[in-house]
């Protein structure tokens, strides 16, 4: 039997406005060591109103910029960044 | 230190945080401080609104205050202003003091330039007839005033 | 705006004056102040005392600040304090304001540099056992205590 | 009969010190226009007290830096600067 692992996404700003949500949730095979970038293929497949957006978005685990080789596991906070605009 | 506020910038308290670090040693405190420009001439613009990833954000400033203090031996303070402002208001202020302006002037600049390029907070400006994010990588067609 | 005082320096007037001058336009005000340092470590200072040829001090620096507004098209403002100041005291500020934050930085340090190397303003350092002026070239035995 | 003109010269901070005066007097012949380098040749040779420092002086005539060709005149506001150490 398969298992699953669910991550909880945090969204901010415009990608929050734009997905009417400000977390999304994303199933990654459990199976396997999950990293940042699995998460955003994850993403991709599942869920489409995002998807454009990716080119354009960084990561964050735990408070932190992450690269695509970032493990992740379940309840690490994890927050998708669209382009910032402080100051 | 550094702060997140949702009232009038500690200005002054940021830039005597930075030169107390030094104490007499302190012979240049450069303070850079940001303030709301009217960014989309010929909307009227009512306020711009504020938001961060906060956790995020105050560990990203202190980070920031960190490799300041690893790459220049400086002491670095700073504060950003959230929620709603008036253009002309200042929303962040960032200060380095040395005993040396021109490291001052260069861990300051370089600090600010960081600041906005990673901390994670956003702006959406909300004129009479709609609202819209700044740096909106999607350029989506402007909410209306009612979303704001 | 140009000041020469003899009491606390306006630092907030200053700043304020700078970015006033470009209204809504202004995004960016960087400010520096400087602070009088301990230079003469070993000898216990008790004040410093800063003097001016002041009509050409306030000449000088107008000139400064006319220099920023042809070379960059900005305002800038400063004030000088002179007479007695204690160690940690603020000697000097100077702001820049634009619409952009790198060249708000550049010409700060700029005039900073100018204030510096052409305002002719001096200090000298009173300590317990003499007076020195600061830069002196021919570097003369200290004065008494007496003479200060 | 050869005529002469006197200028006064304002001296400052560690230079007014070294002459114990805050201003002094130099002499140029009246027939031949004035500049700056001849004032400061009268200088090396009327105030023996101040020929040391002439290398490390500037002159301001009338509020502003001065070249050695800068033209003066009697009434003109000439001040001795010695380094500055402002800011």
């Amino acid at each position: 039997m398969e298992t699953e692992n669910t991550f909880a996404l945090l969204l901010f700003a415009s990608l929050r406005d734009a997905a009417g949500a400000d977390v999304i949730s994303v199933h990654l095979p459990g199976a396997e060591p999950a990293t940042v970038a699995g998460l955003l293929r994850a993403v991709e497949e599942q869920c489409p109103a995002i998807a454009k957006w990716l080119p354009h978005l960084r990561v964050a685990v735990n408070c932190a910029y992450a690269t695509p080789e970032t493990p992740i596991k379940p309840g690490d906070e994890i927050a998708l960044i669209p382009p910032v605009a402080g100051g | 230190m550094i702060q997140i506020v949702e009232t009038e910038l500690p200005i002054s308290e940021v830039t005597r945080a930075a030169s107390a670090e030094l104490g007499d040693g302190a012979g240049a405190v450069v303070t850079f401080v940001g303030t709301v420009r009217n960014l989309s001439l010929g909307h009227r613009i009512q306020y711009l609104e504020y938001s961060a990833y906060e956790p995020m954000a105050k560990a990203e400033m202190q980070r920031i205050v960190g490799e300041v203090h690893r790459r220049w031996a400086l002491p670095c303070a700073m504060a950003h202003r959230l929620g709603r402002l008036q253009v002309g208001e200042a929303s962040i202020v960032v200060a380095v003091a040395s005993a040396h302006r021109k490291e001052a002037f260069e861990a300051c600049h370089w600090a600010v330039d960081e600041v906005k390029s990673r901390v994670p907070i956003w702006k959406k400006e909300v004129a009479v007839d709609g609202f819209w994010w700044v740096e909106d990588p999607l350029g989506g067609a402007p909410g209306t005033a009612d979303d704001a």
